[in-house]
């Protein structure tokens, strides 16, 4: 059913999800305000904010099932299928962690229930950064998103490491969106439009003038910042390792997801004709992006500071469906991110159970014999290794396979050979997690005795072990929705100029 | 009749299948094991017979026996598991089964006692099985089986004590040795099949002549590569010191297998490849010389042993470098005739030697004094006590030093005749004849004093063990005398013109040399002066040899081992056998396990590949991921210059 | 036999039945009780190989092309399938895997005693991606086989293995993951090309092979990629060090595995994949040349270095990197004789390596040693195991008679034409395997028995004597009558022969069967 | 019309602020750094909007809304880093790393 964006009632219909989603983050800010005393309390709101993602992936289903299309310009936010794929794919992020947080905060005894409105808030940010359709929507949603993260990345005040994570992701996040805005405000400057259909066709009309490459290369910076690409990347592993462990699950899932969504929308709709003048750059990130992630990953012993390197790395990989610029890449870059964060919530999730109280980070050493102790965490862990390593029988091989299939279907064959070299030298800190798992035998005798799985992290993560395996053998409808949204990306139907 | 030869080789298996399961199972059972065992052997003999003279009835020259297809591989490569009976493997056939026979025989006296007795037989029963399947093989694969198989029998045999160390070397060392000559015989194959197609022995005859040209290279090297296979097998030079190690093992196994039949598989395969080497003249004078060679140089090491068993070997090497030079020379059927004459005279000797050293050891173990059986030093005077066995063996040395009218004389004049006769087209053949009788003179020498030291004399064993001395039981001494009838008779079937013989034996295998007598100039005769010379010159050496050995020995005044000193000067070089032994350690095998250990396994395979390629690349990963960490120093100044950086290059590669 | 089978529509369903039983019996076993682990393991493995012994009536010799094919789309939009069949060249592979199942379940009865469940769980779990790598004609599926084996061998030998088992399972699998990591990307690659070229992208072995002209321009990378996993597989010289330390620390049955039916694999992926779709490059002058030369190192380097190896595991690994040496020789001889005598050497090394594992890990289940020096003279104590020894020994050294010289000479003969030189020089390997070979032999069995350790040792119990009494019958069998086997690949080889001969360069000697 | 000096002095003001971020110890100093970067770059929205017409001028707003909202966040956020360890020194500041 056709939706008319320029008439009130139309635009807060296409907008239903991220508005649903912000009422009920009132919803539970206001229940916070009077009941933040005990766990009780924290767990209502944690269940509160469940109820919201479940409500906003409703509301989301439902256009998308309507058939939403705009009527004419897009004018704020896209309606298309690839909005709403990736409006479900963050929403399940942002509800897997909450999961996961709801025991790990009052275990930490951060009794502060503001975390689930933040996490809310957070979520409408990427929402709105990944469906929009001009460039004040996208610098509206990044900077939402940031600013909740950055409060989400310093919740735990009483250690220091995450008050210093928060201020560097700070400091270095308002630099980057300082680089994005001048790239946005030089592209307006050369199209004169904020709409990313008109801009395109705008490039598409005329050669791009200094100002417009200008503008693309700070935007470019922008979002290199946000996936944490090398050398924008220096803040990600502090960040991470400084954050409580669901919110590092948050960010190096979620928030790498909206930007890779944004970025993909941003190069698929407003420079496609500026194709040959990104593509260099897309490159020479990607490679270095992988190498130095993967190797330096190698020398990491903390496990989140390793998982941070690897995300970095897995950035990389990213880079390569970016590069593809095809409704392949697109849909290469939705089952990635799928595959990737399904392993990542459920490795953050055992890995924050077996952080003790005292919220010491653990190291590699601190898992050996794990297996004799928690068979079931161990082989979900490993799992979780495997998958990220993209070894066949798991989801993360199929999104790794589909990656390098898309960058080679668009010709490009010396980044895929990057990347498998990237994967060879992965397995050099992936199978030393296995194999203190399970061979090596446990260090004392009392290792892993006061690990706990709570109730419904342990499902949580029991899900995602069990989507792991069962997507890396039979993946094939999970593919064919991504293809068809995909494909729908690049036919948004423009009145004037050629597309 | 003939197609049943299957039957010959379906025996003695029957027997080692039988003798190896009574082995495992109740090892006690000795009568049993020797029924089966000498039993099969005889069925054998028969069958051989039978088919020996349905070949004289029969005109076709041989008869093919396919059994299975052994090796269906392609259409133009199509092994069958087939023997071919042709005169010349019919009369391998006879020698191999009577005297096999007959050493079985003897073998149940002489192991009698031995705990290993039913293993023995299985061993040696399969020994004879490879044997036959080497002989009647129609393909070189086939009859690779055989060779191969006679070589893991030898191996088996000569360690059948393994529980002493120098045994299992030295049934090492000849497998060993026969492996180098099996690689020259592999890659011979590899040779025929790719030039000719075929590896079926009658088709290599048919189709060498019309794709070799005379004297062409290729022919020449699959010949010498064939020669290398021999002299693995047959121990000539350079190949041949596992022989005199190979006396480790069981006396009987000595006889039938150093002595009769397995050494003698060389020879046979020269001839039956006879057309191939005669496309190469060259060839067949490397096999001449190298015969000569060493027939000479092991009848001299021959001449300083005192290990009775250790100069019957030596003897062995040199009575095969004579049916090289023979076959060398061309005259195939000479070849066959001596290899035919010496499986009679040598396995007599062999035996012989045999009951000596089972008669001294049964004395000394009474007399419980530890001197070795087997050194002549402690024999002496032994005619008294044992004549059968003396009188025997006497006849053998005449025949083996080429007395007439005994089997040994016609057999070695009609080689040193052919080499003359050669020698006379080609000077090189003089040279090998000089050689050749000065050989003759060698092996008279020592076979009268081998018989001087054990049989003649004072006994000096000591007294007390002499009383227990006396000859063997007749199932040892039973097979000597019938070896011994053969030795006096053997001459009759290849009896020459001048004696008014009509040469049986040459025209028998006729039809077997026939391509290669037609592509090589033919033999001249040599008439009836200098025959008569030649003949007679050979008599000589064979007199002068007999007497000097006698005399010298007899006035010699022999000590035990113990007493006598140290060899010194040119003799000490002999009885060390020319230090070849030690020659071939320390250029061959000592370098070969030094490279392997040192440079192959712990330079090249534990240091190169692994430690600086895998390892080297697994640190250099490290080090760059330890850079990268170090990058990361925590500075928010330093993050925020890279990231300026990283904007800068963005730029500069959009504007440009 | 075959009509009985055709009967039952064998064909159909066979291969998903030899596929899944293993993976559904895992289940069983990991939730049975311990001691009833053992028992289950065995039934199913023998149902396996009573299953798996019908493919040697129902496959058609006279076919050449695939048999029981199986196609169902899997990932419809990216053309990859289910699509397995067996053709001459897997189907001797197929029934060594499928019959040394039973043997390895039976022949690690006594040695394992701890996490028994686990244990046999993995050994179904390798069965079948064994299978499923000689079985698989869709490279998408080939490639999952092929690296997802790697978990269970690495568990094996890094759970019940001996000393460092931790270094040899980890190097073990980083060897073969770096190694092959680069194949992903070239079967991509071509998918890819001819996808683009044709319109339509399929993983299908048949359409990839049909247009393997269009994949020339990029023939030699595509090729190294794939050289380079099949090669550390293999393995072929120089990156064999990982095989001595994974085959000493397995235990019998993960060695067993490894040796009999993995190492198989890198040869098979050349023959089935890496020559086919590049002839032009695979059989050139130089790589022809530079294989060849690797390979004939390997076999004598390998031979060589087995001499004075002192742990007797180590000595039978780098046999078996000599034994796989003539493999890779006869692949490159490229007549149907080498490769008849390739796929023989295949199975005839399963059959005497495999036979040489048992013993030593009923010898190491008894004196838990594997240092030659620890034994000797143990003939007079254990005569059948030493008799048994004996003639695997010979029969892996290459006697005629047996199998091992069946395989090697087809090989060296084939290869002669191509390669005189080489072949002459890998000959010379007869001599130091039989060198290694009775030199141990003769220092375990044959030397006088001073160790008083090694007097009370047991010789064969029934269950010990009944897996090494078929291997040897086997043995024997396949060295005195390998028509059948031969008949059996002779269509798939001639296939091949036919399918490379346009792209080889002219041999050193002019064809044998062109001779008058 | 002064589009071209508008534009350089912009861009000079942003190249200024970035200079202050890479150079400046002090955590506020550094953010007052990054705010400065922001208004930089509502000159420019300004200067350009005469051209493009009055929606650069519409952006400027929701830029000044998001830099007040950053303010709020980053000065807690610099307050509580100066909470644990006293000082806003930026050099200090470095116990994750490696």
């Amino acid at each position: 059913m056709p939706i008319d964006l320029s008439s009130p009632g139309g635009a807060t219909l296409a907008l239903l999800p991220e508005l649903v989603l912000t009422f009920w983050a009132l919803v539970v800010l206001m229940y916070v305000a009077w009941h933040h005393r005990d766990g009780h309390d924290m767990r209502t709101a944690g269940g509160l904010s469940i109820v919201g993602y479940i409500f906003a992936a409703a509301a989301t289903a439902w256009l998308a099932w309507r058939g939403a299309r705009p009527e004419g310009l897009s004018f704020m936010i896209a309606l298309d299928g690839f909005r709403f794929a990736s409006d479900a794919l963050l929403l399940w992020i942002a509800a897997a962690v909450a999961i996961l947080s709801v025991r790990w905060l009052i275990r930490q005894g951060i009794l502060a229930p503001e975390y689930y409105p933040m996490l809310m808030l957070a979520t409408v940010g990427m929402m709105l950064l990944a469906g929009a359709a001009d460039l004040i929507t996208l610098f509206l949603g990044l900077e939402v998103m940031s600013i909740s993260v950055y409060v989400l990345a310093g919740f735990d005040r009483t250690r220091r490491a995450s008050a210093e994570a928060a201020l560097k992701y700070f400091l270095i996040g308002a630099f980057a969106s300082g680089f994005l805005l001048y790239g946005i405000a030089l592209t307006y400057g050369a199209t004169g439009q904020f709409n990313f259909d008109l801009i395109g066709a705008q490039f598409a009309a005329t050669p791009p003038t200094l100002m417009a490459k200008l503008g693309m290369g700070l935007i470019l910076v922008g979002f290199a910042f946000k996936i944490a690409a090398v050398p924008f990347h220096a803040w990600a592993p502090d960040v991470y390792e400084g954050a409580p462990t669901p919110i590092t699950a948050f960010m190096a899932s979620g928030v790498k997801a909206a930007a890779f969504l944004a970025l993909v929308r941003v190069l698929a709709e407003v420079f496609p004709a500026l194709v040959d003048l990104w593509r260099p750059v897309i490159f020479g990130l990607a490679a270095i992006t992988i190498l130095v992630g993967n190797l330096t990953a190698l020398s990491q012993t903390s496990m989140k500071r390793m998982l941070a390197y690897s995300a970095i790395a897995h950035a990389g990989y990213l880079l390569l469906a970016v590069w593809a610029h095809s409704d392949e890449g697109t849909a290469a870059v939705l089952i990635y991110l799928l595959a990737y964060s399904v392993t990542i919530v459920a490795a953050f999730g055992i890995l924050a159970s077996i952080e003790r109280a005292g919220a010491r980070t653990v190291r590699l050493t601190d898992l050996e014999g794990l297996f004799s102790v928690r068979p079931f965490a161990s082989i979900g862990l490993s799992i979780c290794m495997l998958s990220l390593l993209g070894f066949p029988g798991t989801f993360g091989f199929i999104g790794k396979w589909y990656l390098l299939s898309a960058a080679l279907r668009a010709g490009q064959t010396t980044l895929p050979v990057i990347a498998m070299v990237g994967s060879a030298i992965s397995i050099g800190y992936y199978l030393p997690v296995v194999l203190a798992m399970t061979l090596k035998p446990a260090r004392t005798r009392q290792a892993h005795q006061t690990i706990r799985f709570p109730r419904p992290a342990r499902i949580a993560v029991g899900i995602c072990v069990f989507a792991i395996l069962l997507l890396g053998v039979w993946p094939n409808t999970v593919l064919n929705f991504a293809t068809q949204t995909a494909v729908q990306l690049r036919q948004s139907e423009l009145p004037i100029g050629p597309r | 009749m003939v197609q049943l030869v299957w039957l010959a080789v379906a025996f003695p298996l029957f027997g080692a299948v039988a003798n190896a399961l009574l082995a495992i199972r109740r090892p006690a059972a000795k009568t049993a094991v020797s029924i089966i065992g000498v039993g099969v052997l005889a069925g054998a003999f028969v069958v051989a017979v039978g088919v020996f003279n349905a070949l004289v009835h029969d005109p076709r020259p041989s008869v093919p026996v396919v059994l299975w297809h052994w090796m269906p591989v392609s259409e133009r490569l199509s092994i069958d598991f087939a023997f071919r009976v042709d005169h010349l493997s019919a009369i391998m056939l006879l020698v191999i089964t009577g005297v096999g026979g007959l050493i079985h025989l003897f073998s149940v006296g002489y192991m009698r006692s031995d705990p290993g007795y039913a293993r023995y037989f299985a061993y040696l029963n399969l020994f004879i099985v490879f044997m036959l399947v080497l002989v009647l093989g129609a393909s070189l694969p086939v009859s690779f089986i055989g060779w191969e198989g006679v070589g893991l029998c030898s191996y088996l045999l000569i360690g059948f004590w393994y529980e002493i160390d120098a045994n299992s070397d030295a049934g090492k060392k000849a497998f060993l040795a026969n492996r180098i000559g099996d690689f020259g015989v592999l890659v011979a194959m590899f040779l025929l099949w790719w030039h000719l197609g075929t590896l079926d022995f009658v088709g290599i005859t048919m189709r060498a002549g019309a794709v070799f040209p005379i004297g062409s290279s290729a022919a020449l090297l699959i010949a010498l590569a064939l020669f290398l296979g021999c002299t693995g097998k047959s121990a000539q030079i350079p190949l041949y010191v596992w022989l005199p190690d190979a006396m480790a093992g069981p006396t009987p196994v000595s006889a039938l297998i150093h002595a009769a039949t397995m050494v003698t598989a060389g020879v046979f395969l020269v001839v039956r490849t006879a057309s191939v080497f005669a496309l190469a003249p060259v060839s067949l004078e490397v096999v001449a010389v190298v015969g000569a060679l060493t027939a000479f140089v092991a009848a001299s090491i021959g001449l300083r042993q005192y290990d009775i068993k250790k100069v019957l070997a030596y003897s062995t090497v040199s009575q095969l470098g004579y049916m090289f030079l023979g076959v060398g020379t061309g005259a195939f059927a000479s070849g066959i005739f001596h290899l035919i004459t010496h499986a009679f005279f040598k396995a007599l000797l062999f035996l012989g030697a045999g009951s000596v050293i089972h008669a001294l050891h049964h004395a000394f173990h009474h007399a419980h004094s530890d001197a070795d059986a087997q050194d002549m030093r402690n024999m002496g005077g032994l005619r008294r006590w044992m004549p059968w066995t003396f009188s025997l063996m006497l006849v053998a040395t005449l025949a083996i030093s080429g007395v007439p009218p005994f089997s040994g004389f016609f057999s070695k004049d009609e080689i040193l005749g052919a080499a003359f006769a050669r020698g006379t087209q080609h000077p090189i053949y003089l040279v090998c004849w000089a050689l050749a009788l000065g050989a003759a003179l060698m092996t008279a020498f020592y076979m009268a004093r081998l018989l001087a030291m054990t049989f003649l004399g004072r006994f000096r064993g000591g007294d007390k063990a002499a009383e227990y001395l006396h000859d063997a039981p007749w199932t040892m001494t039973g097979p000597l005398v019938v070896l011994g009838l053969l030795s006096v008779l053997g001459g009759v079937i290849n009896l020459p013109h001048f004696v008014g013989g009509t040469g049986w034996l040459e025209r028998w295998l006729a039809p077997v040399t026939e391509t290669a007598r037609m592509t090589m100039t033919p033999l001249p005769e040599v008439e009836g002066a200098s025959a008569l010379l030649l003949i007679s010159l050979a008599v000589a050496a064979a007199a002068v040899g007999l007497i000097g050995g006698w005399w010298v020995t007899s006035r010699a005044t022999i000590l035990t081992p113990a007493q006598s000193p140290e060899e010194h000067g040119f003799w000490r070089a002999v009885y060390h056998k020319y230090y070849v032994d030690e020659l071939y350690q320390k250029v061959f095998v000592n370098p070969t396990v030094w490279l392997s250990r040192r440079v192959l396994w712990q330079t090249v395979d534990a240091f190169l590949v692994d430690r600086l390629g895998v390892g080297g690349t697994a640190r250099l990963a490290e080090g760059l991921g330890w850079l990268g960490s170090r990058l990361q120093n925590g500075q928010v100044a330093f993050y925020v210059t890279m990231f300026a950086v990283g904007a800068v290059l963005i730029l500069r590669t959009l504007v440009r | 036999m075959a009509a009985l089978l055709a009967a039952i529509g064998y064909e159909h369903w066979i291969i998903h039945v030899l596929l899944a039983l293993p993976i559904l019996a895992m289940p069983v076993i990991l939730f049975a009780p311990a001691r009833a682990a053992r028992y289950i393991a065995f039934v199913v493995a023998l149902m396996e190989m009573v299953l798996g012994i019908g493919l040697w009536w129902a496959f058609d010799p006279t076919r050449s092309g695939m048999q029981f094919v199986t196609d169902v789309t899997w990932m419809s939009r990216f053309g990859i399938g289910y699509r397995v069949g067996i053709d001459g060249l897997s189907l001797l592979l197929v029934l060594l895997s499928v019959i040394m199942l039973p043997l390895v379940v039976w022949g690690s009865w006594r040695g394992i005693d701890q996490k028994q469940r686990g244990f046999y769980a993995l050994i179904m779990a390798l069965n079948t991606g064994m299978l499923g790598v000689f079985v698989a004609t869709d490279l998408f599926l080939f490639y999952m086989f092929w690296e997802m084996l790697l978990i269970p061998m690495y568990f094996m030998i890094g759970i019940w293995g001996s000393a460092n088992r931790i270094y040899a399972a980890t190097k073990f699998v980083i060897y073969t993951f770096v190694g092959s990591f680069m194949m992903l990307v070239a079967i991509i690659w071509m998918v890819a090309v001819v996808g683009k070229a044709t319109g339509q992208y399929s993983f299908a072995y048949d359409n990839l092979l049909d247009h393997a002209n269009l994949l020339r321009p990029w023939g030699g990378w595509l090729f190294t990629a794939f050289a380079l996993a099949f090669a550390v597989k293999v393995p072929l010289f120089p990156f064999h060090t990982w095989l001595p330390d994974a085959h000493t620390e397995a235990p019998t049955a993960g060695s067993v595995d490894l040796a009999v039916i993995l190492l198989k694999m890198g040869t098979y992926g050349f023959l089935r994949f890496a020559i086919p779709f590049f002839p032009m490059f695979a059989l050139s002058k130089t790589t022809g040349m530079v294989i060849a030369t690797l390979s004939v190192i390997g076999i004598v380097y390998a031979a060589l270095v087995a001499m004075v190896q002192p742990d007797l595991k180590r000595l039978i690994a780098y046999s078996s990197v000599s034994h796989l040496g003539f493999v890779m020789l006869g692949i490159w001889g490229s007549t149907v004789e080498s490769v008849q005598g390739a796929i023989m050497v295949m199975v005839s090394h399963g059959l005497s390596t495999g036979a040489l594992f048992f013993m030593i890990g009923m010898l190491y289940e008894r004196r838990h040693t594997r240092k030659i020096a620890d034994y000797g003279g143990l003939a007079r104590v254990t005569p059948l195991l030493a008799t048994a020894f004996v003639i695997t020994a010979f029969s892996s050294i290459g006697l005629p008679g047996l199998n091992g010289f069946v395989g090697e000479f087809l090989v060296l003969l084939g290869s002669f034409g191509r390669y005189p030189w080489l072949v002459a020089i890998a000959a010379t390997v007869v001599v130091f395997s039989a060198a290694y070979m009775l030199w141990s032999t003769q220092r375990v069995f044959f030397n006088r028995l001073t160790n008083p350790l090694n007097e009370g040792i047991g010789d064969l119990n029934l269950r010990e004597l009944a897996v090494i009494g078929p291997l040897i019958a086997a043995m024997i069998w396949v060295g005195l009558y390998p028509a059948p086997l031969l008949r059996r690949t002779e269509g798939a080889a001639r296939h091949y022969v036919e399918m490379v001969t346009p792209a080889l360069p002219p041999a050193a000697l002019p064809d044998p069967g062109a001779q008058p | 019309m002064l589009l071209g000096p508008s534009l350089a002095l912009s861009a000079v003001l942003f190249v200024l602020g970035v200079a202050g971020v890479l150079i400046r110890r002090n955590a506020i100093v550094v953010f007052m750094c990054v705010e400065l970067m922001l208004n930089a770059v509502n000159l420019t929205f300004i200067a350009l909007a005469q051209l493009h017409g009055v929606s650069g001028q519409i952006m400027v707003f929701f830029v000044m809304t998001v830099a007040a909202a950053e303010a709020a966040v980053g000065l807690a956020i610099i307050l509580a880093i100066f909470r644990h360890t006293q000082s806003v020194d930026l050099t200090h500041i470095n116990l994750l790393r490696g």
